[in-house]
């Protein structure tokens, strides 16, 4: 049994769910609990060949509340371990996450978008936006990294290990179908000799007696009054928003020049980027601004790549899901916003190109 | 004169006490039968306790050992999961029998199924005492409660589940269902001391459903709610082992 | 540990000198619910209600210092902890 | 941004149009080129019509989905169908001759359009479970994509474990590859 | 067995779950399907007791899970049936809400807020915007109605299933707490003898047998390919659009005097117009704009309601989760924004009123 | 001569035929032995099949009924939440292995237990077919599955489920339970009808059990497949009645 | 706005504080005047603290909550802890004479506190079990938000059925009542 | 209803006299796919793979007509009805 997965760096080429399942592995996650669900099936498939190898575990479970709740079981008892549902398995995903949230438990879920609301396809999306920032009966103390390519989908599932066990908010891969079922090339690397790795601590079972050598540990997410609710609450918000400034990530392109910003994530941020780049080299006024976290999400960066902006267009797989967000963190600017909304099917480069022309040939209004 | 101190378990959390619960409720002695058998057994410093939303919540706090007071249903998956990343931990699902028949009782088949190598102790109350009294699984016929409150019809919505049976049903070798109450609190002390020592033993899926006392929602004074436990529920819900790892006792 | 202040329970207990002084009944107030499970329990009914309050501020209970064997039965019934029996030659 | 080459291959579920896209990619993979391949999955596990999208390039692929190939391919008149919204004015679309009754779906706007005798040449030729592979070439015929070399080396690598029990697949498959360059050479559609 | 639980008008003084069932009943539902959890028990409580008289029925499940989907079956089978639950409940509630999201079938559902997240407080809150309004994996395709009073849930309940049956998407009445376990007056009435109540229809079953007198009914959330599901998101995405100005609700106060507007939501809005209303009768230039419809948003409503203000204070018991929805919809909007943010605690108008002067009197940025 | 039609059973929809099962999946002998029996009983015009999410769901249109296609494991809600909305249908839940006794085990459990009048027929096909062939409750010990590329280990994941025995061992009178097979088909044909009719005389939950085939995941020939289903599943999975509303047959 | 009276009302779970609650809100109902009554509930179904809040004004009560009662009564020593945030400097602040140990936990800032032994007179003039109909009385003692008349009415709406049985049970809650409004006479509160 | 245009399946069938012509085997082959469970389960051993391709591309089956006795096991088998028994005796 060999203990490093891989050591140094290799250029490979797979499938997203192979990133991920080599992504977790590299992490030094220990065990995956999980439920089938199209498109992420293979994360599982992979794990379950290659986890042996490493003394590494896999529980299939009865269902993605049980997948949730033993993943939270595990990481109490000091495990670094990772669940990846999708669709109507993040809906339910989301009751064990919002115990997670309140009892500051660090969980790693990588999402697999696909086509909704309710079983829909088990293509791709971009349709779960809303439930994976602020799903469950709360405020949404959560990291969601929105990655683009496999690379991404490597290097983010590592940092989502760190994230979450440094903050210890519950931390989501989004990515999608296409990412998860696509092929392509990546560099694979341990990133132990790359940084440093948080480790994972036991919440329970830590050695001694209770009550007699240290204090039990007494976890709870009930509360009988409100005053004492909000008292808990109120630390995890300051917790949150002092992490806020060091989680937020972004990328952007040209803003400085652009009068017209193209905003968009994940997957389709990839044909804006190939879009918007063929047009500055083409001479047009135009850039873009991708944001890495959806939650929290990159306000002031969005804001500065904004401020040059004569119109905004943004484009997403989704209903506007990405443009409320947009929205609400751009207040107080008025910079006419265009939308190109494209609920549940791909979005090509040529379709971005063909809608930036015409806003800026001011055919569009 | 020697000062005279409570006969609590050692594993108890004295801090704690008087504990949550309601006058004369059967948790108190459900978990004084455990505490009993953790100090028994020796294992204070292994357990892990995980109670349910239910009113086994108030017990969050409840022993001097690693608690997690987790969601309603889901008491069991956490346990599952706490077992399996660490199995030197003894871990003890704590639950009612709304949490495990109802709302959770895919975990508990499942659970049951994969043999998972945790013990369960389930509080059969015959009602959803937490939220009021309302119908459990375990509502008996004709009984009244909070959502049939002109008595559970069979007609309607069936008899009561019986939870010790029905995993003895779909377990094999290595596990073990029983049914205590807490009206019978040395045979229940031994069935969860068997439940326990067969977790250690790592043979499988333990399992013990405990009849216990409601007065609040019952609406019983203290002969009633003796009553009810001893005389009605056991018309429904027959004490005794229903599948043991070797060989049947009792 | 146990850093904590003693719990206030402790701080009241009433014994009763029961079973011809072979046995103390204690019944700790702070810890008792006033359920009076033990007093349905007793197989003498030598338990009754008592004037001193409990926790809840309902009556505790008391025994018959006559009727008492110092059986045990209501203290493994009581699911507060409440009453102890204490064997008189054993403690001493 | 360099130039990418953009395959569309579509086909019934049993025709293996999902390999011949694993092994073309895994070939310019071996030449040093990137490659993206996606395959569009349905919720049928067999029997709906399967595509697979291929681009390869020098360089970083920008973006997983593209509206119109440099390549079509369609395997099954269903399949026909299915791909006409990938066809523009700068596509080669390819299908084998024998499937009938589509003249009135081919597209219309298709630069070249080419009706290949691929089943035949498989069924008479060679042996119908190669037919995918002949499809292969056909493609690297038409895109000079990758190199024969490769094709033969990505091959090997994915089914040299048959090719040990079975060493005449080997020669079977290699034939394959190269009449599927040969039925499309000469046809300009470079 | 009377078929009318109420004739005419009729002044009652109770909890707001009574008036819940009372709604429920008096607006014809005929069944109700529900899983206990505080504070909405005493809906169940009281519809049990009342039910059997008018000849509805009740049926408790196993879970929220199938309390929503035995809901769905009872709608699809052409029954006027409904819901009622709080906090974890509602997060399970999604999974099936986003299939009558898919499916278009008119679900009504009462939520009771209650802290979060996770169990946190069976008490209250206004924690549950997100969640109600766009929970699920998809685009929020539903009405959200935040009431206040017990006049409102009774009338808005009422409402809730003429909107569900009439535009056929999931409705929400979005109460709390406070508003479940409080008593005050109101007036109850027969809607029936007051306006034009939208009847149920099967969706199966109907007379007939399928393929000989009429089609089946197959009805279906999966689809196989992307277009196939664009397509019909498209349409149902219209239909939505094209509901949203004959949905939105709103109420607004001295907005035309007003230089700061408090905008707030359900329960809260008492305190809040309370303050304002004290306030504006002793001469302070403040108004306020209560959304009654969450989704839709009343955004043009917001809009005109804001356009004197120089400043907005949004108050609610949660942590912006009102704000976030009123910075999306006033987008292109500068007005400097403050908050008071109280999630999972109760707000008296004093603490408002103390905010507002602070505000007026410029002494708080 | 007289035109040749296919023999398919009347309530079927010939429209969407051939079916979007694979070739050599039990699914349609299964919906065939369901077909038969509804022309059977004459029941066309009040049946509602409801369809899970599993390889069920490629049934969403397959008969001349109204049809409702839900969500994974919760096929059984709706069709209690149909049946008590209007008693005079028929309904008929129908799901995998994984919907059944996975994910929707609580339903399942729930419905047995209160005695719900409905028809739940269950395919076990040892794996979950629609997601690829990952381990199902049902995996057999030592079966390969996707999740499983080493064999379903027992001392992991404990022996496959029994489902007809677990509703036997929580039902009471009126209920209904089999395991039939579609190597077996008129026998499977015989319970099915008997399980509607037994929803049909208002007696009970009804459940039965389908073994079936599932050539592309097993990645079985037709040899092979029938071997699997005949030799290899009987072995975990008796065929037979487990409980009958009036005396046991067969 | 018409003028509201706020009374909060705490006690143990035994100890009946939502029962007065109910029957004084019933009271002004009956009055004719308007209002809300909502009882503090936390997640125990008996033994934590509980605090009845009760409005009652002739015009419709704005908000539920409030901050600073006119009258708050404490009947326990953690329900005078509990209650403290509710005290204000126009709040009469009663509590149960025979409460030991709050001494330091009174609040500072109340317009005028009162210990009423209404404990002792219930257990030693009446009995036990009217403790809180006592409590009730005091209240309107010292609040005259309802008159003496509805409150009976309200009593007798709620426990008619048990007067039907035990009739000397009515003359045993009107005296409670009359009582309870002795014990704050001429203590100067309004 | 049935307006639909005749499902494509029904267009063709390819019928074999068996079992001395008392019946015909019949097997549409827009229904066929080819599985080969009815091949493996004729108790005569009388299916073999046919060059008439089935919906999905793959081999049908055809009888042998010497050794068909019109048994039924391979119609019963067929999960997709694809095969049809017809007793001539009853046809006519
Ligand atoms: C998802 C969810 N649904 C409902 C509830 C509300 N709830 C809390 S406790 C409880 C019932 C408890 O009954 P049981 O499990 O029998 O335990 P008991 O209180 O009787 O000990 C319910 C329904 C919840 N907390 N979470
Ligand atoms: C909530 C949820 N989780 C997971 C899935 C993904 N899923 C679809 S089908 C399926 C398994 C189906 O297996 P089974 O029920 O045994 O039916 P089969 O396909 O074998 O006929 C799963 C896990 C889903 N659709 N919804
Ligand atoms: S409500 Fe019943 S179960 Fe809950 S604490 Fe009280 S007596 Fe015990
Ligand atoms: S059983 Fe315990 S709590 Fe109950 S009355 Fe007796 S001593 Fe008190
Ligand atoms: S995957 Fe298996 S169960 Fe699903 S249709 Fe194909 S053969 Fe049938
Ligand atoms: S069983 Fe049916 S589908 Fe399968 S090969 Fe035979 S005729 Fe074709």
């Amino acid at each position: 049994m060999n203990d490093k997965p891989i050591t140094g760096e290799k250029k490979v080429f797979m499938t997203g769910n192979e990133v991920v399942a080599w992504a977790a592995l590299a992490a030094g996650a220990e065990v995956m609990f999980g439920y089938p669900i199209t498109p992420q099936n293979e994360i599982m498939h992979y794990w379950t060949r290659l986890a042996p190898k490493y003394g590494r575990k896999f529980l299939q479970t009865e269902d993605e509340l049980s997948a949730g709740f033993t993943l939270i079981g595990g990481v109490l008892a000091g495990k670094k371990a990772f669940t990846a549902t999708a669709g109507p398995g993040n809906v339910l995903m989301q009751e064990p996450m919002s115990m997670a949230e309140a009892m500051r438990i660090p969980t790693v879920a990588v999402i697999q978008q696909r086509g909704g609301p309710s079983t829909a396809t088990v293509i791709y999306s971009q349709q779960e936006v809303n439930l994976t920032c602020f799903g469950g009966n709360g405020e949404g103390l959560r990291v969601v990294y929105s990655t683009s390519s496999h690379q991404e989908l490597f290097d983010y599932t590592i940092k989502a290990f760190n994230t979450a066990w440094k903050y210890r908010f519950p931390t989501f891969v989004l990515a999608d179908g296409y990412q998860a079922k696509m092929r392509e090339s990546l560099v694979i690397y341990d990133p132990f000799e790359k940084m440093e790795m948080v480790e994972p601590e036991p919440f329970v079972g830590k050695p001694g007696t209770p009550g007699v050598d240290r204090k039990p540990a007494h976890l709870r997410n009930a509360y009988s009054v409100e005053e004492e609710l909000y008292e808990a609450l109120s630390k995890d918000i300051a917790d949150y928003e002092k992490a806020v400034p060091e989680l937020v990530e972004h990328e952007s392109f040209n803003t400085e020049e652009s009068e017209l910003l193209v905003i968009a994530h994940g997957v389709v941020y990839r044909s804006a980027a190939m879009a918007v780049k063929e047009l500055a080299e083409e001479g047009r006024k135009v850039g873009y601004f991708r944001p890495i976290t959806l939650r929290p999400f990159p306000q002031e960066q969005l804001k500065e790549a904004a401020r040059k902006a004569k119109q905004i267009l943004v484009v997403e797989s989704a209903y506007g899901q990405l443009y409320r967000l947009v929205r609400e963190n751009l207040y107080g600017a008025d910079i006419p916003l265009k939308t190109m909304f494209m609920p549940g099917v791909g979005i090509t480069p040529e379709e971005v190109r063909e809608k930036c022309v015409a806003l800026l040939d001011g055919k569009e209004a | 004169m020697v000062e005279i101190l409570p006969k609590m378990p050692k594993s108890w959390n004295p801090e704690s006490k008087p504990h949550k619960f309601c006058p004369g409720c059967g948790h108190g002695l459900v978990l004084k039968a455990l505490g009993q058998a953790i100090d028994e057994l020796g294992i204070q410093d292994r357990v892990v306790f995980g109670c349910d939303i239910g009113c086994s919540l108030l017990s969050w706090d409840f022993f001097n050992v690693d608690t997690v007071q987790t969601h309603h249903g889901r008491t069991t998956p956490v346990m599952v999961g706490i077992k399996r990343a660490n199995p030197n931990l003894v871990v003890v699902a704590y639950m009612g029998d709304g949490g495990g028949y109802a709302i959770g009782s895919q975990h508990l088949v499942n659970a049951a199924t994969r043999n998972e190598k945790i013990t369960c102790i389930l509080v059969n109350n015959t009602n959803y005492a937490m939220t009021g009294g309302q119908m459990a699984p375990t509502t008996m016929p004709g009984q009244k409660t909070e959502t049939t409150p002109y008595g559970r019809d069979v007609e309607e919505t069936g008899y009561p589940m019986l939870g010790p049976e029905m995993v003895a049903a779909i377990t094999r070798e290595g596990a073990y269902a029983a049914r205590g109450s807490v009206a019978k609190f040395a045979q229940l002390k031994k069935y969860i001391k068997k439940a326990l020592e067969n977790q250690m033993a790592g043979r499988g899926f333990s399992f013990v459903e405990a009849l216990s006392t409601c007065p609040t929602n019952w609406r019983t004074n203290a002969a009633q709610t003796w009553q009810f436990i001893e005389e009605t529920m056991t018309k429904y819900f027959p004490l005794g082992e229903f599948k043991v790892p070797e060989g049947k006792e009792d | 540990m146990s850093t904590a202040a003693a719990p206030a329970y402790l701080k009241k207990v009433y014994t009763t000198e029961v079973n011809k002084g072979k046995a103390v009944f204690a019944i700790f107030p702070g810890l008792c619910k006033g359920c009076g499970l033990c007093k349905e329990k007793c197989p003498e009914g030598a338990l009754s209600w008592s004037e001193k309050l409990g926790v809840y501020g309902t009556p505790t209970v008391t025994p018959d210092p006559e009727l008492c064997k110092a059986c045990g039965i209501c203290e493994r019934v009581c699911p507060d902890c409440a009453i102890a029996i204490i064997r008189v030659d054993k403690e001493k | 941004m360099g130039k990418v080459t953009r395959i569309a291959l579509a086909g019934e579920g049993g025709q293996g149009v999902q390999s011949v896209a694993q092994i073309l990619t895994e070939a310019a993979e071996l030449e040093g080129k990137e490659a993206l391949y996606i395959p569009n999955f349905g919720i049928e596990q067999r029997g709906g019509v399967s595509i697979a999208f291929v681009q390869i390039s020098d360089q970083k692929i920008p973006a997983p989905k593209f509206k119109t190939g440099d390549i079509v391919v369609a395997l099954s008149d269903r399949a026909v169908r299915r791909v006409q919204v990938h066809v523009g004015s700068e596509t080669v679309f390819v299908y084998d001759a024998s499937i009938e009754g589509v003249e009135e779906d081919l597209p219309k706007n298709a630069r070249k359009i080419l009706a290949i005798p691929a089943l035949e040449v498989a069924n008479k030729k060679l042996h119908p479970r190669v037919f995918n592979v002949l499809i292969m070439g056909a493609v690297i015929g038409a895109t000079k994509v990758v190199s024969l070399e490769k094709a033969k080396e990505a091959i090997e690598k994915r089914l040299g474990y048959k090719f040990e029990k079975s060493p005449e697949l080997q020669e079977l498959n290699f034939r394959a590859l190269e009449e599927g360059i040969k039925l499309v050479e000469g046809m300009e559609v470079e």
